[in-house]
């Protein structure tokens, strides 16, 4: 390890996005949550074309149009306006919800404020304050064939975002299979959470101290590297 | 057969205090708001209706529409997936005063309860909501190995829905995504009141462009150039 | 009573039919089951509009077509051609029958093996031999906000076709409001068969000894007058 | 991304023995003959697909299509509404001799088990078949004090499919009451075929008329100007 801290190392939202649309493969089903992940649509690599869908009725929807040429008929799950690729298609909100729940989907990417090492999420509710809101989240969890996570790899307070057990309300029990976080690539397996790429600048030990759960490692664990951006 | 009729106000008359009332949009997408800005001038001119319960999937934007029906105070009970917004303070501060009730629904199930009030299925299981707080108090069921929670139905007195086009038999189509829960709150309650942009004889609509049958539309009111919430919000406005 | 038997003096097909389309309001939703109650849509009193529904995924169609012109894609649950009027829309089986079991349709007008006087009623098996085939009766019987039923009085042995329970298994119970038979016009209330209507020239004792359950009368009981065709 | 192939025998290759098999139509109408007549020429040629489980409404008429593939021995077992045609004797005559299963299931209740199998909805009540030979060995349970029926889900590994307009992500249309199961089964498959009387680029078929979205559609063949089971049995054909 180097004397500088993970907050120097740590990859940026946009990197995070990068790593995770690599995954995607060509003609892939996907969808990506609202905020953080939406950027993963801007990444993907050159000769795949994956389709996105938005849970209130859209597929192969495309960037945002210029702003002023707005219809605000025609935006995404995040109420932006958006644009339509060649070959979109509007359905009602029951299609919608059955092309997620009846497993059409080959990958949902969401966000999230803890992640548990036996697939547990928790993203829609810090407790009791506040108004609670869920809107898709509960229902993509248990729908895609694969269910990712992008996060930061620790919270604002530096406390891991990996636990052991979610202390905040769940959204889904055992439905993340991978975790792309600001330094590493996790894959979660029989209640484990298996290392399988980090930052070359951070060492194994630092990364467990960042993270609230064993981080088990099988085989080789890969560099993760990105571009400059 | 003609479901047209003149005016909003018309339209939106028989909605009682207490009404269960399903508001068709996505956020402002697919909103109706003339027909909702109907139902607060009732409401300015005779104190009704009140004590409202509305399914929609948000809780209003600023201080049109659904957020102005809120504002109002004519809405006791909301049924919704999604209460936050870009200005979501009008919901927000009465439900943290107590004033108004809040039943949350995981999205996809507050679809599909809704289409299941309208196809005649009182029950059904999903997975989602399982092992959360959202599926507290409702029974679990194992198929194939798999728990899922089981869901009723959800159905309404009222559904105020915004087309793009009907015909005079109440058949119609939507713009792009305002589509959303329109046709499933139109199967979902007792008498279904349309605003649409365009109305056209019987006829008008490509029988195999139908999104909505007639069927499951009571009532349709032309309202040309409808108001959109998002642009309302970008002027500041506010109703009434 | 004269010396006639009541196959004499009893209606044709075509005048049930009739009988039953005059119950029909203006603007109503109706669903007609395969075979006899086909006939109904025929005779719609002028001026007012019903609007027809069959369970293959169409609202609104019409007459045959002239011979030749047919169009084998469009065809109702009878597997006749039929055609389309202004106003009418496809849709596939699961909304169609979203239609039927969600009560949205105000009529739906059957046949009949046997109708009991509880409103059973039995109408797609008749018994073990042979191959069963149930089609959409049984969606159709839960679903139409009333149910009426189109059948000759008795069977072609002269056996009562309105009973006190259904000997051949049930399509639905508690389901029929309003039988219309070749004789009389019963409805059914409380678990008794209410006799509204029957042909001038029966007699009530006949009328009773020619069906399976009393016949009971409340108020007076209306001349069946159909015209001649 | 482009889901077309060349062949209906190419459309077919992946179906093997046993294989729950939805094959869209109502009767003859949206019946998608040629991918029907495709799977017979290979179980000639192979000996293969056989035993297998077929879900449609029908049970074939005449010596065309369904009922074709039952004359060739490849069916062990139908699910079906309604096993009655103009000429129903090649699945009659095997029933009665007991060499084909049936499994009979009221109509409106099958089209809800196969949306229910693509929707990802275990099981759902129903009150149609409450109290009939059709409901016995199934959970009853009372909402609202009204008795109804379970029933469960119905999915399929191959759904073969008759549309008119499709596009190369596999959007589709239908023509006119073909429509029926079609759309329903696309999203109970595992893998879904389509023959298609035309296929256009992405972009071929405007967003708003798309009736099958592509996402549950995963071969799509072009057979221009398809055969009709009616028009077929009234020329009195046989296949092969």
């Amino acid at each position: 390890m180097t004397g500088t801290t993970h907050d120097d190392i740590k990859l940026s939202n946009a990197q995070i996005a990068w790593r995770a649309a690599q995954d995607i493969a060509d003609g892939a089903y996907v969808n990506l949550g609202i905020g953080l992940p939406e950027a993963v649509a801007r990444y993907q690599p050159p000769g795949r074309e994956a389709i996105f869908h938005t849970e209130n009725g859209i597929l192969n929807f495309g960037e945002a149009p210029p702003e002023g040429q707005e219809d605000w008929d025609l935006i995404n799950a995040g109420k932006k306006a958006v644009t339509l690729k060649p070959g979109a298609a509007f359905f009602h909100h029951a299609d919608s919800f059955a092309m997620v729940r009846g497993g059409h989907l080959d990958v949902a990417i969401l966000g999230a404020y803890q992640v548990a090492q036996n697939g547990d999420l928790a993203n829609w509710s810090v407790g009791a304050r506040g108004v609670p809101a869920v809107g898709g989240a509960m229902d993509l969890v248990h729908g895609a064939k694969r269910v990712a996570v992008l996060t930061e790899h620790v919270t604002k307070k530096g406390e891991p975002k990996l636990v052991e057990r979610c202390a905040l309300p769940l959204t889904g029990v055992g439905c993340v299979t991978r975790v792309y976080t600001s330094l590493a690539v996790i894959d979660i397996e029989n209640g484990r959470f298996m290392l399988r790429e980090k930052l070359p600048a951070i060492g194994l030990e630092e990364l467990q101290s960042l993270t609230g759960a064993e981080l088990a490692v099988d085989g080789t664990v890969a560099d993760l590297i990105v571009p400059e951006f | 057969m003609d479901k047209t009729i003149e005016s909003v106000a018309e339209a939106v008359a028989g909605i009682g205090d207490g009404a269960v009332v399903m508001i068709g949009g996505f956020g402002g997408s697919g909103a109706p708001i003339e027909l909702m800005h109907a139902l607060i001038d009732r409401h300015r001119q005779t104190g009704s209706p009140k004590g409202l319960t509305v399914v929609n999937n948000n809780a209003g934007n600023g201080h049109v529409g659904l957020a102005a029906l809120i504002e109002a105070g004519m809405v006791a009970k909301l049924v919704c997936s999604f209460p936050r917004s870009a200005d979501p303070r009008v919901f927000t501060e009465k439900y943290l005063a107590g004033e108004i009730e809040l039943e949350l629904v995981p999205q996809g199930t507050l679809a599909e309860r809704i289409r299941a009030g309208g196809a005649g299925i009182p029950a059904f299981y999903t997975p989602t909501s399982y092992g959360t707080q959202l599926a507290q108090g409702k029974p679990v069921a194992e198929f194939e190995g798999r728990p899922y929670v089981q869901e009723r139905w959800l159905k309404a007195d009222f559904a105020l829905i915004k087309a793009h086009v009907a015909d005079r038999h109440g058949n119609l189509t939507y713009n792009k995504a305002a589509r959303n829960f329109n046709p499933l709150m139109c199967m979902a309650a007792r008498e279904t009141i349309v605003q649409a942009a365009q109305v056209v004889p019987a006829g008008g609509i490509d029988p195999e462009h139908v999104v909505t049958p007639g069927i499951f539309v009571n009532r349709v009111v032309e309202v040309p150039e409808p108001q959109q919430e998002e642009l309302l919000n970008r002027a500041g406005a506010t109703y009434p």
